[in-house]
């Protein structure tokens, strides 16, 4: 767990850490370099240059799951992709967040069949929904955004508490 | 010994620390925004005034993250590897001089840690033990891909290790010592890089080699390797590996500067401008603002170099390092020292001009050699 | 002020160990290792003499070695690439025939 | 990394050399996830140092049922899962499909709507390629080469979203012709991007073709034969580099195809190099194709006026009562096909995608089945990187352009 | 006791502390670890002497060039942990035997010549390391032009064997 | 019928007693299971038709024998002409002789059917699953397997499937 985890409630300075660390979380929230399906094609026309993530200092996409926070589950997930989903994000380093993009990741989409989990949600926990078949890169950007908005609502005290 | 020197040492080390560090974070940035620019984005702009908190942000968030160690790692080499390869960078800057020297409390103060009379072998030993950082993360990550790119790092370290010595030969040829600060005061009157355009080239290409840039940033090759050597790393010590690797930059390009681009100094004609108002001799602390805007320009080369150029094959990387790089630098040392030898004894002083020459000869075969390897048997449009 | 023999003595030390590497270790590499650890207590001796008798020959003889060294290690390193090609196995007994 | 388990090499004992049992080769995962191999595709590779030895390809990690769900829906409404199998030619996958349908149910299609598909989907072929482009490039980690790519995608992008309201999900091409008439706009945006286009593309060249980097990965890697990419079923640029013409548009000409003056390009020697230059070509080309047919676009009705098989324009259904029972019917019950089966295929950006439609003489499809190209392209992959580099490999994976959503359905 | 003496002791306890280390690793990636801080504090050893260039030298070739070529080999053969094969009983005793024998040896060579009145003195700082290096190189150059030649013609041949070795013959697989 | 293909499905006619049907132009020719890599044979040297465009198979279920049609599209570059070729395999244990040494391209499509339909191919070089995952059960294009429908939520049943429905912790 992080530091944040081993502190206590220390009034004023946790609150104006818990300010600063928000903050940084939601400004360098680097993004796992993880494309499913018709929806990656649009996250990539997200960090094109038309709509452009970096602006949000989301264009450092890590390869690797270990160095990222956000994994944004782009597109519809197989159930043989369901466990390789589950593994990448147990090893994603807390605090990480998911977003579902799109109907497929979101509910199952179109496809309500065999082959295709019902959301993502029944695989990893998910932050954010982001409607769409495929959402457009500004929806995209507005589940972000969304997310931002979440992750500076984060207060130390509950993390601690979740953490035990 | 004076306690005073200490001090004195102490406080420019961690001045130096400071520097490299903040150059660190905002050359992230630096980088991320020119890139952008390159490729018509617009690049980190929300955090802060046009993205400057950015760095910020994102050490703070990788000071806050979970720190995985994963079980089946040597855990005590693991946990070493980020600061072996974050060392060298920070020291590998000592030697380097910033500018000349200035007065404060009545004691002459140098602007560099440490005036070493083997200034240039200091750097290629720190430079050459820079790998073993990157070629254990690799091995103990008990990683397939950290592995690949372990065994890559200290491959290419190798291949390109020779060429680097060589292109250091050549300055210390021209600077007739081994100090960096003669080596300098030597470029007075005109830059090494001109003299020698081609070895300054080299050195330049090699020095991409030696941090790990594109087009030869084999060891974690995101594309083949996914992350590289540092695929199991997370937090503070990956933001180590990121720390050293653009550090690295930082300091090579100093060192370039000063070894081929005049350091500290000014253009060699702009010293008599105005009665030497831009000169470093006059005043003091143009020199350091030289040397940054120096580096500032070589690292905008490097960046450019990673936006356009696509990543070169690691068995070509391998050949072009012992077949081209290495034979050339080797000629451009012997035509150098030549050059030089022939001047001091016919005492012509036109004849050191025959060396940018023959040299500019040479890389152009060197260049041709290239282009005829890469000719096909045959290709055309139907 | 040191007298030389500490060095001599320190230097012998490093011998003794690498020699110890070469007869008990059964890793080529190793061994290896142990061969480059006692010329490194040579060269330390060396240096230490050409110190105290204040001449360069013994820096000089320092400089032979560390280029025969290199030269040492890559054809040796090269040599035990290609056996355990070969043989799968750089076990030191199992190199035992001429054959590859 | 992405490795789901220990690979159990008693698994792949039939596919990896003897070697690779005594531990002298090493087995690599590579994938599911991994950046260069363009979705969910997982390669178990044997490597001797870094030289392939083996590439064993696992796919089905984004397989969706969709030819099951085909099964289950009516004719015009399986369209829909038809854009999401190749995410990068939906308008190719409608047109496939649908020129299925029409043939099934022996459907006429007026002119414009026919010069209409072909600009479509020629702009759905050059979008395509863009993509294929700026992923190769950002696999040789020409990382630039993926922003100017993807500006141009956006242009064709608007165009789509112009005529039908959304950018990649179109579903525009519909039985009997296509959904509405064009807007007015949308001749001058295509004028615009024909504009410029030409210019990008020299841009494009400009930065990769003659870059002694570039053409050192492309260059003599990844040899396809004649032979081998004909038994694999590979079609397509990948195979018209090597040597073989053969494009439907020019052999078995649809949607009048015949009235346009273009040229196939085809090299021969089969490499990673060549697939590049027929793509880059084929840019030029469908640019050709887009400028003629906006040139020629005939005036007119863009649906058949056949109301057993598609549903009347919106105008109708307010004034009358026969339309609006038209409506109702096909949108609750769809229209029936006969009991039969037909094969009809077109020139996706990736080769023939051909579909297979089987009636029983109700509204829904007995049997649907895609054949895709990339699957068949793909399955020839092992047999061209054996020898190569990890790094070549990266660069044959991409000049093959998969598209894992065309591979697994 | 006098500071040098003491930097001296604590040095070579570390040298002496890698270069066991570097005898009983199991992991061969450890021994070569433990031997390049050998190399390192050898070097600093020498920079005591006052010879810069050959601890530079030592760093770079050795430290720098040779034992990243070990680590090289051994991760590409995975050659870390090697199980021993077959034992051969006397190999170990001998070996014990035969290094006690050396080592009452050199302490007997040791203790019946030493001499005390040769001292290394800690490097001047006055002395100028490029008129060192200047000198160094004449002799270099003059007295033993010879063995350098002969060793630059070694090291020609040592690459061009290594090459050879490692070379694959053609349609080799 | 186009002319040039008569001579071929005549071939086939003499050779393996095929019959035919024709649908708008398309020609259906129907070989017994053991003779179908001959007639593949015989089209592929004699008539050349190098490339196998695809091979899938139709499900007539609850019909049992012929339960299944493998089906082999077939298209000639050299003539521009196609064909294709079906053979009818019964429901219980349906098995067909591989065209894997035939055509390469078969390798993976019969892997797909051997997944998708569960129909055997005898001499299979690799005969595994290919889309599924390793341990799925059934045939999932198989008539008899069901679609897998989950039911969707709606404001009126949206408690009861929530509480049914698997979602993922931490």
């Amino acid at each position: 767990m992080g530091v944040e985890q081993k502190l206590g409630n220390m009034g004023v300075v946790t609150t104006t850490l818990e300010n600063v660390v928000n903050w940084s979380r939601t400004n360098a929230m680097w993004p796992m370099l993880f494309g499913l399906a018709c929806c990656a094609i649009e996250m990539m026309s997200a960090q094109a240059a038309h709509y452009d993530m970096s602006r949000f200092g989301m264009e450092l996409m890590r390869a690797s799951p270990r160095q990222s926070d956000l994994m944004i589950v782009a597109g519809r997930v197989s159930k043989k992709m369901g466990p390789v989903l589950r593994r990448l994000y147990d090893q994603m380093p807390e605090p990480k967040w998911v977003i579902a993009m799109g109907d497929c990741a979101s509910c199952g989409g179109v496809f309500n069949n065999y082959a295709i989990y019902q959301g993502v949600d029944e695989v990893v926990p998910v932050d954010v929904y982001v409607a769409g078949c495929p959402p457009r890169p500004e929806a995209l950007i507005h589940g972000v955004l969304t997310l931002h908005e979440k992750v500076k609502g984060i207060k130390f005290a509950d993390m601690a508490a979740e953490s035990k | 010994m004076d306690w005073t020197i200490w001090l004195e040492w102490f406080l420019k080390g961690l001045i130096l620390c400071l520097i490299l560090l903040t150059g660190f974070a905002y050359l992230t940035l630096y980088e991320r925004r020119a890139l952008a620019r390159i490729q018509i984005r617009v690049g980190p702009n929300r955090a802060g005034p046009q993205g400057l908190l950015q760095p910020i942000a994102d050490a703070v968030k990788l000071i806050f993250k979970e720190e995985l160690t994963p079980g089946k790692v040597y855990r005590v080499v693991f946990l070493l590897a980020p600061v072996l390869t974050v060392v060298p960078s920070l020291i590998l800057a000592a030697v380097i001089p910033l500018g000349t020297s200035f007065t404060l409390f009545g004691r002459e103060i140098t602007l560099y840690v440490a005036d070493l009379n083997v200034g240039v072998l200091y750097l290629t030993s720190i430079a050459s033990i820079a790998v073993y950082g990157i070629v254990l993360a690799g091995w103990s990550s008990n990683n397939k891909y950290a592995m690949l790119g372990g065994i890559r790092s200290s491959a290419q370290m190798i291949s390109y290790e020779l060429s680097l010595g060589l292109c250091f030969v050549i300055a210390i040829i021209m600077g007739n010592s081994m100090n960096l600060n003669e080596i300098v005061n030597a470029q007075k009157d005109v830059w090494f890089a001109v003299i020698q355009p081609a070895g300054a080239l080299v050195f330049l290409i090699v020095t991409l080699a030696e941090v790990n840039r594109a087009p030869f940033d084999m060891p974690e090759a995101e594309q083949e390797l996914t992350a590289g050597y540092h695929a199991e790393y997370s937090g503070m010590k990956f933001a180590l590996f990121f720390m050293a690797e653009y550090q690295k930059m930082i300091v090579i390009s100093m060192i370039a500067a000063t070894l081929f681009f005049g350091g500290y100094r000014e253009f060699w004609f702009m010293t008599d401008w105005f009665g030497g108002i831009f000169s470093v001799d006059r005043f003091w602390f143009l020199g350091p603002i030289y040397l940054m805007l120096k580096v500032v320009v070589l690292l905008f080369f490097m960046i450019w170099v990673r936006a356009t150029w696509p990543r070169i094959r690691y068995d070509r990387l391998m050949a072009f390092g012992w077949k081209v790089l290495l034979p050339l630098s080797l000629i451009l040392a012997f035509i150098t020292a030549v050059g030089i030898l022939l001047t001091d004894l016919l005492g012509n002083p036109l004849i050191i001009w025959g060396v940018p020459v023959l040299s500019i000869i040479c890389a152009l075969v060197a260049v041709a050699f290239i282009y005829r390897d890469l000719r096909r048997k045959s290709h055309g449009r139907v | 002020m040191v007298p030389v023999d500490y060095y001599i003595a320190l230097s012998a030390i490093l011998f003794i160990i690498g020699a110890l590497g070469v007869l008990s270790r059964r890793n080529p590499l190793i061994i290896f290792m142990s061969i480059e650890l006692m010329l490194n207590a040579a060269n330390l001796a060396f240096v230490a003499f050409a110190r105290a008798h204040n001449t360069f020959s013994g820096q000089i003889f320092v400089f032979f070695v560390i280029a025969v060294a290199a030269a040492e290690v890559a054809v040796g390193l090269a040599l035990i690439v290609e056996i355990f090609k070969a043989k799968k196995n750089i076990d030191i007994d199992e190199m035992n025939s001429l054959k590859g | 990394m992405a490795q789901l388990e220990e690979v159990t090499i008693d698994q792949y004992k039939h596919l990896v050399s003897e070697r690779a049992l005594t531990g002298e080769t090493m087995l690599l995962n590579m994938g599911p996830q991994h950046p260069s191999t363009h979705g969910v595709l997982r390669l178990l590779l044997e490597l001797d140092g870094e030289v392939v030895v083996n590439c064993v390809p696992d796919i089905g990690f984004l397989h969706t049922g969709v030819e099951k769900n085909m099964e289950a829906k009516t004719y015009q409404k399986a369209e829909v899962m038809t854009d999401r199998l190749d995410y990068m030619n939906t308008m190719g996958n409608n047109l496939a499909y649908v020129m299925a349908v029409e043939k099934l149910v022996d459907l006429d299609v007026p002119p414009r709507a026919q010069a209409l598909r072909v600009i479509l989907v020629e702009l759905q072929r050059i979008a395509s390629h863009l993509v294929w482009l700026g992923t190769s490039g950002l696999d040789l980690a020409a990382m630039s080469m993926f922003l100017f790519c993807f500006r141009e995608r956006e242009q064709i992008l608007d165009i789509f979203e112009l005529v039908s309201g959304q950018r990649m999900m179109t579903t525009y091409i519909r039985p009997g012709g296509v959904w509405r008439d064009v807007p007015v706009e949308f001749e001058t945006a295509v004028r615009d991007f024909i504009k410029i286009f030409p210019k990008r593309i020299d841009e494009y060249e400009k930065l990769l073709t003659k870059n002694p980097l570039f053409v050192d990965r492309m260059v003599d890697i990844g040899y396809l034969s004649k032979e081998t990419a004909l038994s694999y079923g590979v079609t397509g640029p990948t195979l018209r580099a090597s040597g073989v013409n053969w494009d439907l548009r020019k052999a078995r000409p649809y949607c009048g195809y015949e009235q346009y003056d273009f040229e196939v390009p085809v090299l021969h020697e089969g490499d990673t190099y060549a697939r590049y230059l027929v793509r880059i070509e084929e840019l030029r080309q469908s640019l050709r194709i887009v400028e003629q047919a906006l040139n020629k676009l005939p005036m007119g009705p863009v649906r058949s006026d056949n109301r057993k098989f598609v549903p009347p324009p919106r105008s109708e259904i307010g004034v009358s009562m026969e339309a609006l029972i038209h409506h109702f019917k096909l949108w609750t019950e769809g229209f029936q096909a006969p009991k039969a089966s037909i094969y009809s295929a077109i020139e996706s950006p990736r080769g023939e995608l051909g579909v297979l439609l089987e009636g029983d003489g109700g509204p829904k499809p007995m049997r649907v089945h895609m054949r895709t190209p990339s699957f068949d392209n793909l399955a020839v992959l092992p047999e061209i990187v054996k020898g190569t580099l990890v790094a070549d490999l990266v660069a044959i994976l991409a000049s093959i352009d998969i598209v894992l959503g065309d591979i697994d359905r | 006791m006098n500071s040098d003496l003491i930097v001296f002791l604590v040095l070579s306890l570390v040298a002496i502390a890698t270069a066991l280390g570097m005898l009983f690793s199991r992991n061969a990636v450890y021994s070569a670890l433990f031997l390049v801080l050998n190399f390192v504090t050898v070097a600093i050893f020498y920079l005591l002497l006052g010879a810069p260039f050959i601890a530079m030298s030592q760093i770079t070739v050795y430290a720098g060039a040779i034992m990243v070529l070990f680590l090289f080999v051994i991760m590409l053969l995975g050659a870390e942990n090697l199980a021993p094969t077959s034992d051969l009983p006397w190999q170990k005793p001998l070996a014990r035997l035969l290094s006690v024998i050396l080592v009452v040896e050199t302490i007997y060579l040791l203790f019946s010549r030493a001499r005390t009145d040769l001292v290394v003195t800690a490097p001047d700082a006055s002395l100028n390391t490029m008129e060192s290096l200047r000198e160094m190189a004449m002799e270099l150059f003059s007295s033993y032009l010879l063995p350098f030649e002969i060793t630059s013609i070694l090291l020609l041949v040592a690459m061009v064997g290594a090459i050879v070795l490692s070379r694959r013959e053609k349609g080799e697989k | 019928m186009e002319k040039s293909l008569e001579p071929i499905v005549k071939n086939l006619q003499d050779k393996f007693g095929a019959t035919y049907e024709e649908f708008r132009d398309e020609v259906h020719c129907f070989v017994k299971p053991e003779q179908i890599v001959d007639a593949l044979i015989t089209l592929r040297d004699e008539h050349r038709f190098e490339l196998l465009s695809a091979q899938t198979a139709v499900d007539y279920y609850p019909q049992t024998s012929p339960r299944f049609h493998v089906i082999y599209q077939l298209t000639s570059l050299a003539q521009n002409l196609s064909v294709q070729l079906r053979v009818p395999v019964n429901g219980d244990n349906p098995k067909v002789p591989t065209a894997a040494n035939v055509y390469k391209t078969a390798v993976w499509r019969e892997r797909e059917l051997l997944d998708m339909f569960g129909i055997e191919f005898e001499g299979h070089p690799d005969p595994r699953r290919i889309l599924m995952p390793e341990d799925a059960d059934g045939h999932p294009l198989r008539k008899d397997y069901p679609l897998g429908y989950e039911e969707p939520q709606f404001t009126f049943n949206f408690d009861e499937i929530d509480l049914r429905k698997p979602y993922a912790k931490e």
